[in-house]
């Protein structure tokens, strides 16, 4: 299966007969969680991720006195692929989980400053639960996207007698930006992007990219075993500088 | 759960999400959901959802833990961090741990083990919305995903939550009724010959009132299989 | 060994010839623990588990402002058995541990109103710690009937100045209820309680039932491999009905 | 430890707890409380009462950890939750980690584990109550279940400890002792050949008390060694 | 990090510590310092000190986790309790576990891995002083190890930080600036043929910046890996 | 190589040719972490130690609402040797930890009174942690003389506005003592100390004796798999007193 997907590609073409900068077809539904402050459950192709935002309140950090706070995690559960393991996180997730906090923290998509309830000493604290439910391949992307999407339908409970009073919205949670990460990868020659399953484990390396509204780009990490040429990450930059106004487009 | 709450649960023979005391809540079932799995499902009674993964049957590792003459199963019941109002820690904590073993124990009196010796089937049901219930929509979503993922099995397993507020018998509890029941019992049974794989009660019940409880059960369990096999049967035969 | 003991039953009668319906010889010690404020040394036969209560102070449940809180745990000390591993609880200690809470908390057993030192603030709360001796079966039973005996001994240390006086009683710890755990098992037609170790891993399915000083059930758990039909369930609870008065006698 | 009470531990030449500087608390020795054990024993010191249970020799799993021309002893040494004044959290802690592998050593030397190639003895202790001495009590427990076990030794293990408190030499600490001592010594030796296998000193001595702390030590184990030997002479001769 | 400080970092064209933006702070580099591994260096850039040992290849176990035609690396980078302002608690957290993977696939393309099928190469990252730029000090660390462990080496890796500040492109950034830079970028490169196995970067970049801060970035790998190449020439062909 | 440790021990000698009273040569280096308060280097021989000492505050115990804390660990890090592995702390390392800590604590090396912010609410806690770089035999010596250098060069930042001021020493940490552990080993009839790693794989038992500046005995442990006479403790103690004067100088 992984020589027909390197096959097909050295002839310039695609196991799903995509282009090489063509996304999967892609789904977002917001507000999907009774329980969460703010959701998005995203399907790129048949990969399927949900990311939940819970508010709770929480003690600042002594030198961000008058910032919120904000916490990423990313459970690649054993349902979601014959891969993932039970137990605590691994390298992956917790990579992976990163890499969405930092395009969120680097690009300022979230004003932390109005997430203060009593300064030094009280501040909302955002959690973004991440949570794999098929893995069909580019998770990051689809993580990102549902991140984002989840943050923007995200709202701050009502806060009253030094309580949250749950289901009861009093704001939206003051977001600012849509970072977008998109991830290149490199096959041969050929530069692509959202592999499928297949694909990723012929791609010699690959480069993520998050890229905020203002073309300006917030985050980038190289993963894979493979190398890259310098060359390659301006085509892979200009790529996902591409890519990224498109999916934006989608929340 | 066991508290007889200060808030009245049935208004005008109306339950809080304006059910009547025998109402099931809206089911929603989709097979195939996880593309790598044998087998799976997504299972909604209202705001409470499931979906469920099977692998396997697959060669056990490390093999100090096969058997030889049977196959095992195992499952693994979690809930998403916001699944739940207040969020929950990821991982295992002693509910989830317990709710694994007993999910296990409902759904292994459905299975021929002995047709797969050393193997084991992997069952995952992950709660990504939870509304009360939980346990019993995990074990629908699981059945469903198992008969999908083409175990060998001798019946299916429904099951369904009954439970006493404001001294009236209800089924399919939600989260507001469960956190302020009279009593709450989980029961699971293999519907062709109505074995109880499954029956967990809290609360203050008499004898009697337990035996109504199960029958109570019983007949929801029966009518919640008839969808399953609807879907079931659509998906075999049909579109 | 185990076939003997099926053979047996399905005779009528049992590995130790006692009848379907009676327990082994039962000996309760409470007191026995210089260092808890409530303890009790429970033997049914060979099976032997030691409860303590340890009284310590804590913050009460932000919805429960006005009560105590319990905790109950149980060690599967790898001395008792060899089955047992060293390690954090498994799924059986986790169990036992979380039926015998149950049982306790659904019968109203703890009086937790009278477990208040300043509202919303601070409260006793309860550590009833199952230490597992010798497994020669039915734990459960065991574990149940040690905790109660060791609530029933327990007394609530004195405190003052804002701090624990221990090995100084200030009175008992309220307790209502003895809800006694019975378990009873299925082989073939047979039903039976208080199953040695030998019983126990040819029977087809049990249920463990936790009944009230006023004949009502407060808990209920099907466990085993097997299934049960509705109408076993009945004749279950006659039997528990009958056996947990016989036990709660001995408290 | 190391430090000098305010408070006076010895009045009028009696402990707080009525004893001579040199007495033992009341011992109680039994054999074979735990059914499946290959041998087992519960020796109180007064309030402070250790329960140990042997298993083995038994092959050890996994593989790769036999020694193929020798048998390894293991030990685990654990507190219940209830057994002292401030609960502790169940599972192992600093302090029971280090007294686990001094217990190993404690046991080693009696025990001729080329007998029992890729094999292992494994002794488990539990303390059930705590006031002072433990881990000496739960030595002689161990030893005791050993014997019982069969396992081939060359000789007991027989343990006590001994203080300073007051300026006094005293045997057996109890619990408030321990706290308050001014140099508290757990000592170990194999009675037949005085041959020491634990010895583990706190507190500030001079080599000169050092000296004469061993001594005294080494008396009280031959004594407790006596009672020791004459319970399994009742088991392997009496009743 | 992303986040413009408002305190000055560049004053007079001089950096808090005094260096222009080119510069590196002063080198060492040391090699053989871990008796028993088989390669071994101490790398400081400034405060920045990292050692690094090297062990294998060396068979893999568990069995089950060797690749019958292909060796592994494995690595791991942690910090010192007392390398950082804060004291870390011991023990791998989210971020050590993220680089222990970016280091490993930063090393791994410089190796021939089907040199030593079904065994592994270990390498260990220890931080002992944490000034900045610390996975690229553990890097070039590493990399020293490796060639003196005699592993099977296309090349060497080397790396190196660059960053924003003031507007300003910076190299090798300290603690203070790597807290207040404006962007903050990890590259590690293979000299020989300035292929790219790590590139991190944090911050707001537009993209001709990213370019620029890469290009500043190989120009400086380059200075470097001299001085690494000095250090092994005299080693091999002696002082 | 064991066994020509072993044989050359038996002629008289040792496989590096030192005398058996005699330590390898000692480096001590001290202030060489920066983030740290204190901090000290030693080698012994190959062997080779770094002890950082950071000072945090917290909370006093109950018990002794007038002195300060210390916590002592060890990390046995993979790096060092072939021998260790990842993961929390095994016995090795905390026996090591907790022999360190006790040597220091019995000896009132530090002086917990003047480690005190307010009162029974806030106080220095002094964090001794032990980072094992190379094990070339005898780290408990090593270590313990590293974290007493470590200490004696330590100081107490600055606290002002209930912060810590890092970087900045308001005054030395106060020590009163430097107890010296001195770990004598025994192979057949002979005692010696330091060994190197081929010697401490052929030591019957040895014992660890922390001796005071006023050559008082501190804390004692015997280690290792054999036995000891009461005689050999005689002649170790003499030894570990003229040895620990030795090392004592060097700090």
């Amino acid at each position: 299966m992984e020589n027909y997907a390197l096959e097909l590609i050295q002839k310039g073409t695609r196991i799903d007969e995509r282009k090489f900068d063509q996304y999967r077809n892609i789904e977002i539904k917001t507000g999907v969680i009774g329980p969460a402050e703010g959701s998005a459950r995203v399907r790129i192709g048949d990969t399927e991720v949900i990311v939940g935002v819970k508010m709770n309140t929480g003690t600042p950090f002594s030198d961000m006195p008058n910032d919120g706070t904000m916490m990423v995690s990313a459970e690649f559960t054993p349902l979601a692929s014959p891969d993932f393991e039970s137990g605590p996180p691994g390298e992956d997730a917790i990579e992976l989980a990163r890499l969405v906090d930092r395009s969120l923290r680097e690009s300022k998509c979230i004003d932390f400053s109005k997430l203060v309830i009593t300064p030094g000493v009280k501040v909302w604290s955002v959690y973004i639960d991440i949570h794999i439910i098929n893995h069909q391949g580019n998770l990051l992307d689809a993580a990102g996207l549902a991140a984002v999407a989840a943050l923007w339908n995200a709202y701050i409970p009502k806060y009253e007698n030094e309580k949250i009073v749950r289901g009861e919205p009093a704001g939206k949670l003051p977001i600012s930006f849509k970072p977008i990460t998109i991830t290149v990868g490199k096959v041969g020659n050929t530069l692509l992007v959202d592999p499928v399953l297949e694909e990723e484990s012929i791609i010699d390396a690959k480069m993520s990219i998050a890229i905020r509204d203002d073309g300006k780009i917030c985050a980038m990490q190289k993963q894979g075993h493979g190398t890259l040429e310098f060359s390659d990450v301006d085509k892979m930059i200009d790529i996902a500088l591409k890519k990224s106004e498109e999916l934006r487009g989608l929340i | 759960m066991g508290k007889k709450s200060d808030v009245q649960l049935i208004v005008d023979g109306k339950r809080t999400d304006g059910r009547a005391p025998e109402d099931v809540r809206p089911i929603s079932m989709r097979l195939d959901v996880v593309s790598r799995a044998n087998g799976s499902a997504e299972v909604s009674f209202g705001k409470t959802t499931a979906v469920a993964a099977v692998y396997g049957p697959r060669t056990l590792f490390p093999r100090f833990m096969q058997e030889s003459d049977t196959g095992i199963i195992r499952t693994r019941y979690n809930m998403a961090p916001f699944s739940v109002v207040d969020r929950k820690s990821p991982g295992p904590d002693r509910r989830s741990t317990e709710i694994s073993k007993v999910v296990r124990l409902a759904l292994e009196p459905s299975i021929f083990l002995e047709d797969f010796p050393k193997a084991t089937i992997d069952v995952y049901v992950e709660i990504i919305q939870a509304d009360g219930s939980t346990r019993v929509t995990g074990i629908n979503a699981a059945s469903l995903a198992l008969v999908a993922a083409g175990a060998p099995m001798k019946d299916m397993v429904t099951a369904v939550s009954v439970g006493k507020i404001d001294d009236t018998l209800i089924v399919d509890l939600n989260g507001t009724e469960d956190q302020n029941s009279q009593s709450d019992v989980a029961v699971a049974i293999m519907p062709r010959t109505d074995r109880i794989t499954l029956l967990q009660m809290d609360g203050v019940l008499t004898k009697d009132e337990v035996m109504t409880v199960l029958s109570f059960a019983k007949e929801n369990c029966h009518k919640i299989n008839e969808q399953q096999k609807k879907l079931l049967l659509e998906k075999y035969t049909g579109e």
